[in-house]
């Protein structure tokens, strides 16, 4: 079996995610480098969006930036952040993958302060374009790394909307029907979420570790699917690509 | 949010955007070779009873050759948008085309005079109109295109144009001013006519773009009619210049002068002769009738159309007006 | 003095009030041969604006319709309808030109039905941009020939709004603050609104008219400014480029 | 219209469009020439006090010289759209330029990490937020360019964004949903980089829009940097290729690779060493210190800034990158 680290098993997950045809709201690093290996592997329809403007491009590299030239190479269209988020918001838009400073079990984040909002130990970026992605794509999906300061009982500031408070209360927020947050993909475990109760759930653990550690790792209780897989990692196949094609400089893997 | 007051007119078309969503949620995007025949395109995606909206202006950029397919086909009980409608509407009119219809401008052919057939229709009793503005329409279809349910604007107020339009006023909760809450429209099968096309859709047009955009993006369903078909390459190394792009289409149809009698940015003018040749024969039903018979049932398609209107010769000519090569000496 | 029609010289006194750096939106016909004529004489830099996306053409010859190419020859812009009808409701344009099939002494117009409205005795166009221009514009003009079936002391059908019911009416109604009705231009007479009752005021006299004959030509009462002045009648400079240059061919002043 | 919820945040300008209308009613619309140096054009149309707006996204076509030129002269206690602001956002934080902030993106540079100095100067106490997304201030700006006081969208709602906004929320009149109304902005100054502008202001970018045409017809008053002047008669030629027509426009200033060191597409990529260096500056305060006396205070202008920071040799560097000129061989 092939030696990866946890980005690049990430990724590959990630990337096996997206349908041929479908289409993908990206920023940069490890989205844009999942949707670029799915392209490569098993998606060649795949609709890349940037919300700067980009649409469809054919990625020649990795952009540094979601409005650098990269992102309109041999592009269907360059456009405005506008167009692009009028036709994320009237629903053409199936994923989007996302990430922050802290995730809580309805799958909200937080990339805007740590501590009080008024007088913060940390200021973030803010919502960017986050809170407009998951706000209009039909499902939302994070790569981030698990420990217990990162997926928190209760953030310190709600930027971007998962599942709210959980039942129907993203329903009953304005926000439009249907859409919200689908998988959150770790270095430990796969998760989706009840579809009742809208919490977290492992459906999937990686390899190397344990329900244990991935619950030790989160600091709430993470409901368990009846039947729990194994994460299948990286094929030898989507390392190659991922590391000769998608990232050779490794910006994203690491590995160069 | 307190509605002040309230239009008396029907609204056609519901504005709640959680449905345009679940369109388009489902709605293919996959980058497919869409070119088939206007007579294909229009059995396929034009269907009795549906919404449908007219790209260009009046008589320019306007899919021409299509509203001649949608008549011979017999289509019937469609809602239209009457949005800066002129000769298309005078084509939708003579085949009693359409039952609903939102009026922004309608029956006029603005300099050329108004239309008798589409007068007549309209004072006929057989199709029930609600009252808009050509902005208002642009606006409607931005909502549809923004994912909202209304856009809320400054025109209308005050008038028997609001009054007899299904829209609302509403105060303003951050100036307190009384503002008009335009309702979004997305009809449910749109066509439009460019310059040039790609087999997956993606199109550019020239020289002003009226609504078109907003058009394109509102839209359920959207047929292209195209002066030509251009690489996909061709699209690729110019993206700012894409104009509509290929996912929101669902057919391309290569139409050459698809736009005649009307006016084609760039490549030929309006055949006013012709134009004036309709506006006589509308004064007389039987003559009218033969006119129809002859420029649209019994004429197999546009290139047809053409030929026996002219043909190559008459476009050369109405390509040098487009250019005013007259004044080049 | 020159021998001229009353299209000629509605034409030649509506040019006199376009000023030089001025914004204009116009349809075809009258109100697109006075901009042109006013660029011609005065106004070089009078910028004319079509609903339909054309900003600042020079304007070869007459359009036939407001979205035809000489609507964009060597314009500015050829944008789009929503662009030109933003840039009217943000404050940007100065004039417009529009007219009906009735005129009430609010200044009000009637582009839609005569008789009544579910059942019409004559359909006419409906707002089309006009609605919009009058709406949004800082002073709206109209150009008609004058006769008592045509001012009305009460439209069948108000499309286009001038004054409303006069008074603050307007103001009251949610459109823009400070626009409305500004002149009146007709074969007869030139008139404006008398600034508290927003009624119709005779300001000057056509050669060849009396008061008498304005009146009789109009089915309500108009108002007198304190001096009522001479029309100047067209200069034979302003004939000659209206002849020769603006409509050669005499589409809209009826002369070839 | 009965206001459900509303954020804690401030709101920084009045969305009245009849305020906005009054100011455009006087603005001079002659086609005069307009081309003047940086310096004079900050000078004359940025102040004290006012509430300005940066083109581009982040440090993609985004006037970063006149950034340099606004600390230069020391402008203070302005309003700031945080809007995708990343490399414009750290120059004017170094600067303490502004102390309003609606923040949409900020303190960061994307995938190249967080500006150590814009995070403390917004940990100061010194500056006021309002929270917003990017989306939400691009429908902003477009409320201002369409004359309305606010426009509705569907994001924002249910999270501390909303909370920490100076959003409303509202039902709509026609689908009974909630949605949240955004209020108009539009800046007192804003600054766009462009690809080629004519002596009037008429001009032209490539690649992505951004928000730009938004920002452009929204602002009361409007700066252009642009890296090359074409003629009028360039313009004309080809009018549906303008970006911004001169109206919108006050000052042209000519500067070339006036998006260094940001990406202008089609023209330079980033210089990403130097932005590092920045990033490394910004740790230590005697370091940074020196560094903006160097590369702003001291500095002349952008031509001065450029040759420091290696010259004609390294723009032809960072044009070879932004054509991927290596991957032709």
């Amino acid at each position: 079996m092939a030696d990866y680290n946890s980005m690049e098993l990430m990724i590959s997950v990630a990337a096996r995610e997206l349908e041929n045809g479908a289409t993908v709201g990206v920023g940069t690093g490890a989205p844009c480098a999942a949707a670029m290996l799915a392209q490569k592997i098993s998606a060649p329809d795949l609709v890349i969006i940037f919300e700067a403007g980009g649409f469809g491009p054919e990625l020649p590299e990795m952009p540094i930036s979601v409005g650098d030239s990269r992102t309109t190479y041999r592009a269907i269209k360059a456009g405005s952040m506008g167009e692009t988020m009028d036709y994320c918001s009237r629903g053409f838009v199936d994923y989007t993958f996302l990430g922050g400073a802290q995730i809580d079990m309805y799958g909200n984040l937080n990339s805007t302060v740590i501590g009080d909002y008024a007088n913060p130990k940390v200021r973030f970026p803010g919502s960017g374009g986050a809170n407009d992605f998951a706000s209009f794509c039909w499902k939302m999906m994070v790569m981030t790394p698990q420990d217990s300061k990162r997926f928190v009982e209760k953030l310190d500031f709600l930027t971007t909307p998962g599942w709210l408070q959980g039942g129907n209360s993203r329903e009953k927020s304005g926000l439009p029907l249907g859409a919200g947050p689908y998988k959150i993909i770790t270095n430990m475990a796969v998760m989706d979420f009840e579809p009742n109760s809208k919490r977290m759930r492992i459906i999937s653990i990686n390899p190397g570790y344990s329900l244990k550690d991935v619950q030790d790792n989160c600091g709430f209780e993470l409901l368990k699917a009846e039947k729990i897989a194994d994460t299948l990692p990286p094929t030898e196949k989507e390392l190659r690509i991922l590391r000769e094609e998608v990232d050779p400089y490794g910006y994203v893997i690491g590995r160069s | 949010m307190e509605v002040i007051e309230q239009g008396l007119g029907q609204l056609f078309m519901n504005p709640d955007p959680d449905l345009l969503r679940a369109f388009f949620q489902l709605k293919d995007r996959k980058m497919v070779n869409k070119v088939m025949t206007l007579k294909n395109a229009v059995e396929k995606f034009v269907h009795d009873g549906d919404y449908l909206a007219i790209g260009g202006f009046g008589a320019n950029r306007t899919p021409i050759a299509a509203c001649h397919e949608i008549v011979r086909q017999g289509k019937k009980n469609m809602g239209f948008a009457g949005h800066t409608a002129t000769h298309d509407m005078q084509i939708l009119s003579a085949g009693e085309v359409y039952n609903r219809l939102d009026v922004a401008y309608v029956v006029g052919l603005e300099a050329r005079g108004l239309s008798a057939c589409s007068r007549k229709y309209l004072q006929s009793g057989k199709v029930q109109t609600t009252e808009w503005t050509n902005y208002a329409l642009s606006v409607r279809l931005q909502a549809a295109a923004m994912g909202v349910p209304y856009l809320p604007a400054r025109n209308m107020m005050g008038t028997d144009t609001f009054k007899y339009s299904a829209a609302k006023t509403a105060l303003c909760p951050y100036t307190g001013k009384k503002l008009v809450l335009l309702p979004a429209l997305s009809p449910d099968v749109s066509i439009i006519h460019v310059h040039e096309s790609d087999i997956f859709g993606n199109c550019r047009f020239k020289g002003i773009a009226v609504a078109d955009k907003e058009l394109a993006n509102a839209s359920k369903r959207l047929i292209i009619t195209t002066e030509k078909l251009i690489s996909s390459n061709e699209i690729k190394q110019d993206p700012s210049s894409t104009s509509i792009p290929y996912h929101l289409v669902d057919a391309v149809c290569v139409v050459p002068f698809g736009g005649y009698p009307g006016t084609m940015a760039g490549e030929y003018f309006s055949d006013e002769e012709h134009l004036k040749e309709w506006m006589t024969a509308e004064k007389d039903a039987d003559k009218f009738k033969a006119f129809l018979n002859k420029n649209i049932y019994e004429c197999k398609d546009h290139e047809e159309y053409i030929r026996i209107n002219g043909g190559q010769v008459k476009m050369q000519e109405l390509r040098a007006k487009e250019l005013l090569l007259n004044k080049e000496g």
